[in-house]
């Protein structure tokens, strides 16, 4: 293992600390993502409006986990992203699927 | 190495041969001898396909025969290395486009006749007369339901001939699957919401062979049925029989009349109906049992047969539903021999109808029947 | 550890070793072994069906038993014989194709192998008591009420092996990605490994909807829930959907690696590299890619609709054509070359024309229409046995003969392979081409009988005949084993004057694989090394320690503990005192796991002296 | 390698991402990023069954079943147990082994309210409602679903206080490191299905 100096160490220190200031605002906005989809679940509104953007807030706050808390928008994510994106095509598929022809 | 190629050309003859010598197999069963429109239509899709392996089998062989004749190691090459090549563009596109373009002329096709087949609509101007018939597949046996009619039976489906009838298919218990090979497809019967739909629209009379196709339990294979299609006057005939069976009618024989008698005495009127307009439905309706060819679908329907039957139904039925639930609650000998009998005179002359398979036999003629 | 490895060991330190062992070649042979016992069991099963069908209204077996045979026949067949097929040839090949000195994960490679041990000895416990009766596919509403705990044995047993089956494919996606050796690009993998990353894809993918179909099952028929009930509002076609999704994925797993190793074997006896190898990769990726998104052909007569069936239809149709890029990149690899007959070949030369039969087949299949036909007849069984058979059996067979001396150090003799080979062959013919006209002559499968008069006669009693066929092949190649492991000559490091990394090693390989990692300089770099080196691989690292895992027997109590669970798990419906079995096992599989957990298992080093002693000349 | 792999390590040390440090923390971290693609397919299975069965067979409803308060507490909940693990992550990639357990041990305990919570609401469904695993397919569907996700929650629990009582005297070293790293992916992929179960089944479910 080479060892690199303390330096260096330092640096990632001060990076890392940045990132977390990236992290709290992640964690204010999917707050805010989950007080909209709740917000609008109990505020009423026509059914074909809220669906849609419960399940936007849904995916944008997960991606928000993938790619900040999960870390793959840093390098050397990118098969775990592929695989990761591959399983939920299949979800995708599967879940179509159950909702087009399971009953008729 | 000839060897090799001559032993696999005695095997494609053999096979040939073992066609020939089978046919087609029996006329009322295969699919290959199409009488009904389902099964011509899809006969002609398989033909196509066919027509279009054969082509690509043919190029297929023709290269694999060459190079393995052609390419085979010579005494003489044991250090010969030969030239190490990478691919040929051309040739790779040429295999990527051509079967392209084999599978799109089969994939048109293909998708017309699935939505063809799935048209199970009446036209308007045939709304009113069209025959809708619900079937509903039980563990082991048919039930029919003709809506219009207001006629329910089982195993045996009389239909018109030379017109669409109209399937609805359910299933009480498993799943099964509706097939009558030389009219048309199948179709499975779900348990359930998912009622499937079908037609079936048989160009001559004839007795028709069906088979269950889904795996239902032990007697999955011997969940026989029959088609019987009747020219259009017959097939109404056949209706205003059924319409006005009656019921109450004493047998003629005392053997029989006592057979009615035990009939509700043995708490078989628990589950059979006797008379089209129904009644129990946990067992097949009974109304026109005299006129059956087969008992429970593939027996010859003869007395003998018809006794054992009600003296142990399992001995022809595995796991069938009817077995230690009737009579005297005794489950090795439900019924005596003798009340057997009685009861199988009293159900061999529920023969209400003057149409019976034998007017539909024009098809079934050439092969013989079985003991 | 290591002490205990190399010295010469008697019967109850081989057996230790064996349960222990995190070799990726002895887990190789333990697939081996207990893939080919099960597929003793399913072939004897396939016998008694076949004997049943010889002759029409034959009573042979009663239709209950017949259910069962063939329930387990393509159960043992697919999961415990197939399945662990491809994973001995994977285990045995993958690491030494890429210059690994082992897979990623060693000891969820044992682990992997376990939990499908046990779950293969537990469903065929079955036997005991009513082996499950509702077909492999196991449709409900029959399975779920079927009387007995056939069922149960069956949900149980596929559930655990396929945990294990999961577990594999993660380990052999890992192991591809990151333990290759320096130069072995993607583009220079052998096409075998490539399958197998493939494969391994599809197994992670495929096999969850398998275990929620499972898990689900289990639920309705041991714990009263209602997913398939449609009296409680349920609906079987989920479980049709989620089989499927599982299921068709799974046919190509079985049958890439073969397609992986058929390319190997091709190249190499025919002395040419492979024809157009991005193409096959390409085309390697498209098949694993489409076969996710055709599950529904097999479900074309449940009533989907047109739309849905004229969808699934042209996407199953797609499939051909990769497919074909194979077979045509196949042929045009031997076109040119110097084709050398040997038993391997043998096995794939003959699988072209019989597994193209099956393609095709498979395609006529799937025209959506004319499946209304086809679907649950005679046609399918014989498709499918064309394409399992004619490509993965005859594939296995030809695996085993290729990489046998790496596996033992023994080559299979030749002459026998040859005489096992026409026997099979011949017999396979016979019993399935036939079987396409029963099917369109109107006879459904899984019957247990026909009648006579249904002009069905002859061609059951010819497709009966093949398979004795087919079972004297497979005595003869099961002699040949025997023969060859008591009087076998010795095998060199590279008998067949063959391409890829595992033939630069000796014939069978040291536990550590390669002493020095080898340095891989372009695609088949053995060859490359043949015909522009000196024959052998340059080291891309200075002979040095190497570090290797410890054995552990951790991995087979996890998997006992699943096992007990399992059974304890499917009594419990008669007895809630089997409940403390199940929670017994339970506590066995958890307590494992979390030994595994606490206790560091660091592994240990072969020190450089060690192997400098072993001597420099080892290749 | 081995035995170095055991030294504690110690802040103003290098390596900084001490998970990817070793070949077997590589495999570990793509292994797993793998296994999660596998469980993303198996909680679409779910998630394609309780869409398929919602309400079917049950008396009451899911509009009328589900209330919403609770979950809401239940999401913010998990939520900030992941920005906890995150915490946890950030104090490992600096080396810093006391910071990292004491947000671990917040994380664990968030976790296990959230398990209380869910607990109670099973509960309130069976008593008040009559809504239970075999009293129809909507019930079926519904308990294996979020039980499912209830059963990942409590393995991570099981899985997090082992490794924190393992190493509690040891300290940070590059064998445990990416055990630490895995067991925290995996708590997020919990959040992950969470959002979409509060999203699919309590939400849509209350829409209608
Ligand atoms: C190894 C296993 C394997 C493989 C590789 C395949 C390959 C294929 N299968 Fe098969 N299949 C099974 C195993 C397999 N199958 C099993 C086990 C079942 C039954 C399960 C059960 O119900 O129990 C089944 C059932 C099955 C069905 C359902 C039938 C029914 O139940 O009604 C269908 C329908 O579409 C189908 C289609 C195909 C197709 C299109 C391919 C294609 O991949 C084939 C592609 C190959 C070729 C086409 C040949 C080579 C190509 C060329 C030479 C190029 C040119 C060709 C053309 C232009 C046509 N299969
Ligand atoms: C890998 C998959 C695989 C393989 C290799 C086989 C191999 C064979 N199969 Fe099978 N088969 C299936 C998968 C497979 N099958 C599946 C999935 C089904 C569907 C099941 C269902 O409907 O649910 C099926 C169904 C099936 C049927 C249809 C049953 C029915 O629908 O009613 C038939 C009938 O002929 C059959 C026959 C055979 C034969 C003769 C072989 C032969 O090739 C076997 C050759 C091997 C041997 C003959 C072994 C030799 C045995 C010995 C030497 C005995 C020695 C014994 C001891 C020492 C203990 N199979
Ligand atoms: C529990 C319900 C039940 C009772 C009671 C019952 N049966 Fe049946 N019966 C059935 C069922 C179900 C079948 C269909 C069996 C099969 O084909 O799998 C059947 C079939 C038959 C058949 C053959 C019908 C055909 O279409 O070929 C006859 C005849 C018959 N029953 C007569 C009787 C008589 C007589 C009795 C009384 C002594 C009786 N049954 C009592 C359920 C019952
Ligand atoms: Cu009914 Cu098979
Ligand atoms: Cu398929």
């Amino acid at each position: 293992m080479a060892n690199k100096t303390s330096e260096s160490f330092e640096f990632a220190k001060k990076k890392n600390k940045e990132e977390m200031k990236h992290h709290l605002i992640t964690f204010a906005s999917m707050i805010v993502f989950t007080l909209i989809a709740f917000g609008m679940v109990i505020g009423d509104f026509h059914r074909l409006f809220t669906i849609p953007v419960i399940i936007l807030m849904a995916v944008v706050q997960v991606a928000f986990q993938l790619y900040y808390f999960m870390h793959m928008s840093h390098k050397g994510h990118g098969l775990p992203a592929l695989m990761l994106y591959s399983g939920v095509g299949v979800a995708f598929l599967t879940i179509l699927a159950m909702q087009t022809i399971v009953w008729w | 190495m000839k060897g090799w190629v001559s032993k696999s050309r005695i095997l494609f003859l053999l096979s040939s041969l073992m066609l020939v010598l089978t046919g087609c197999g029996r006329s009322n069963l295969t699919a290959l001898q199409p009488k009904g429109e389902g099964a011509d239509v899809i006969f002609d899709l398989m033909m196509l396909s066919v027509i279009i392996m054969v082509f690509v089998g043919v190029v297929v062989m023709a290269i694999y025969f060459f190079v393995l004749i052609r390419f085979r190691q010579k005494k003489d090459q044991e250090d010969f290395i030969p030239k190490q090549t990478e691919g040929n563009q051309f040739l790779e596109v040429l295999w990527t486009v051509i079967p392209i373009l084999l599978l799109v002329i089969l994939a048109v096709p293909t998708v017309q006749k699935t939505f063809m087949l799935a048209d199970t609509t009446p036209s308007e101007e045939n709304k009113e007369d069209a025959i809708t018939i619900e079937v509903t597949g039980k563990q082991y046996w048919w039930h029919y339901n003709y809506n219009g009619q207001k006629i329910q039976t089982s195993q045996d489906l009389y239909i018109p001939t030379g017109e669409r009838v109209y399937l609805k298919l359910n299933a009480s218990d498993v799943i099964h699957s509706y097939w009558v090979p030389t009219i048309s497809g199948k179709m499975d019967t779900n348990p359930g919401e998912n009622t499937n739909e079908m037609f079936l629209h048989a160009y001559e009379e004839g007795v028709y062979y069906g088979k269950c196709a889904e795996l239902c339990g032990p007697s999955h294979s011997l969940m026989d049925f029959k088609v019987i299609a009747v020219s259009p006057e017959e097939f109404d005939q056949w209706v205003s029989d059924m319409q006005n069976v009656d019921t109450d009618a004493t047998p003629e024989s005392d053997s029989a009349q006592r057979g009615k008698e035990l009939f509700t005495e043995k708490s078989c009127i628990g589950c059979h109906a006797v008379g089209a307009g129904g009644g129990a439905s946990t067992g097949p309706n009974l109304t026109n049992f005299g006129d059956r060819a087969k008992l429970v679908g593939y027996k010859e329907n003869t007395k003998e047969n018809l006794v054992t039957w009600l003296l142990d139904p399992e001995k022809f039925k595995p796991g069938n539903k009817m077995t230690g639930k009737y009579g005297n609650g005794d489950p090795v000998n439900p019924i005596s021999e003798k009340e057997a009998s009685q009861i199988a005179d009293y159900l061999l002359q529920l023969q209400p109808s003057e149409i019976t398979p034998e007017d539909a036999k024009s098809t079934d003629s050439d092969s013989e029947e079985e003991k | 550890m290591s002490t205990a490895t190399a010295q010469k060991q008697g019967f109850g330190a081989t057996l230790w070793d064996y349960l222990t062992t995190v070799d990726h070649k002895k887990i190789a042979i333990l697939y081996l072994v207990s893939g080919g016992i099960f597929f003793l069991a399913g072939g004897l099963e396939a016998l008694l069906i076949r004997i049943q069908l010889m002759v029409p209204d034959n009573n042979f077996v009663s239709s209950g038993m017949y259910n069962q045979l063939i329930t387990m026949h393509g159960t043992t067949m697919i999961f415990l014989a197939a399945m662990p097929f491809i994973f001995a040839l994977m285990n045995i090949a993958v690491p030494l194709q890429i210059g690994a000195r082992d897979v990623a994960f060693p000891f969820l490679n044992s682990l992997g192998f376990w939990l499908f041990f046990f779950g293969g000895v537990l469903l065929n416990l079955s036997w005991f008591t009513g082996a499950p009766d509702a077909g492999w596919t196991a449709y409900a509403p029959l399975s779920t009420t079927s009387p007995g705990h056939g069922m149960d044995f069956y949900v149980l047993g596929l559930q655990i092996s396929g945990a294990g089956t999961l577990i594999g494919g993660i380990n052999f996606l890992v192991t591809i990605i990151n333990m290759r050796a320096p130069g072995m690009t993607y583009m220079r993998m052998p096409l075998f490994t490539w399958t197998a990353l493939v494969t391994s894809v599809l197994i992670l993918f495929a096999f969850p909807a398998l275990t929620v179909g499972l898990f689900l099952m289990m639920f309705d028929r041991l714990f009263g829930a209602g997913f398939f009930d449609p009296t409680m509002g349920g609906n079987h076609v989920i479980w049709e959907h989620l089989f499927w999704i599982f299921g068709h994925p799974e046919v190509y797993i079985l049958v890439l690696p073969i397609f992986g190793l058929f390319s190997d074997i091709i190249s190499t006896f025919s002395k040419k590299r492979l024809f157009g190898y991005s193409a096959m990769v390409f085309a390697t990726v498209l098949i694993g890619f489409l076969g996710f998104m055709v599950w529904a052909h097999h479900m074309f007569t449940t009533g989907l609709g047109p739309i849905a069936n004229s969808i699934f239809a042209i996407a199953t149709m797609a499939i051909a054509v990769p497919t074909g890029i194979k077979i045509f990149n196949w042929l045009f690899t031997m076109w040119g070359g110097v084709i050398r007959m040997t038993a391997a070949m043998l096995w794939t030369v003959a699988f072209i024309p019989s597994f193209t039969l099956g393609g095709f087949t498979g395609v006529m299949l799937a025209a959506a229409a004319a499946d209304f036909q086809y679907h649950d007849t005679y046609f399918v069984v014989a498709h499918f046995h064309y394409v399992i058979v004619g490509g993965v059996v005859f594939g296995v067979f030809a695996g085993l003969h290729y990489w046998w001396p790496k596996m033992f150090g023994k080559i299979l003799d030749e002459k026998l392979g040859k005489l096992a080979f026409w026997p099979f062959f011949i017999g396979f013919h016979l019993t399935f081409f036939i079987q396409h006209f029963l099917g369109l002559m109107g006879m459904p499968r899984r019957y247990w009988v026909f009648h006579s008069g249904d002009g069905l006669d002859l061609g059951n009693l010819i497709s009966t005949i093949g398979a004795f066929f087919m079972t004297l092949g497979t005595l003869i190649f099961l002699y040949n084993v025997i023969i060859t492991s008591i009087k076998g000559e010795k095998a060199s490091a590279d008998p067949w004057d063959a391409r890829t990394l595992e033939w630069s090693i000796p014939s069978p390989p040291p536990f550590y694989n390669f002493k020095q990692t080898p340095l891989v300089r372009g695609l088949d770099p053995l060859w490359v090394e043949k015909r522009q080196g000196n024959g052998k691989m340059t080291p891309a690292e200075p002979l040095g320690d190497i570090h290797m895992p410890n054995n552990s027997f951790i991995p087979f109590m996890i998997s006992l503990g699943s096992f007990v669970m399992g059974y304890g798990l499917i009594y419990q419906v008669d007895d809630s005192r089997w409940l403390f079995v199940a929670i017994a096992g339970l506590l066995i599989t958890l307590g494992s796991m979390f030994v595994r957990s606490v206790k560091d298992d660091l592994g240990y080093h072969i020190h450089k002296e060690d192997l400098e002693e072993k001597g420099a000349g080892s290749e | 390698m081995s035995d170095e792999q055991l030294q504690t390590l110690k802040p103003g040390q290098s390596p900084h991402e001490p998970e990817k440090a070793t070949l077997e923390g590589k495999n570990k971290f793509l292994g797993f990023w793998f296994f999660l693609g596998g469980e993303t397919v198996l909680f679409a299975s779910l998630f394609g069954t309780y869409l398929a069965l919602k309400d079917k067979g049950a008396e009451t409803k899911a509009q009328e079943l589900f209330g919403l308060e609770l979950v809401f507490i239940m999401t913010i909940i998990l939520l900030t147990s992941s920005l906890t693990s995150v915490y946890a992550i950030y104090h490992m990639k600096n080396l810093d082994f006391k910071k990292m357990q004491l947000w671990l041990g917040i994380t664990v305990l968030l976790g296990a309210s959230f398990l209380g919570l869910e607990i109670y609401e099973f509960q309130h469904y069976v008593h008040e409602y009559h809504h239970t695993f075999t009293s129809s397919a909507f019930g079926s569907a519904f308990y294996t679903l979020v039980g499912f996700h209830g059963g990942h929650v409590l393995f991570g629990l099981l899985w997090i206080v082992t490794l924190m009582v393992r190493n509690a005297k040891r300290g940070l070293n590059l064998y445990n490191a990416p055990k630490y790293y895995v067991a925290s992916l995996y708590w997020h992929f919990i959040d992950v299905v969470w959002v979409f179960i509060f999203t699919v089944v309590y939400l849509m479910g209350k829409v209608g």
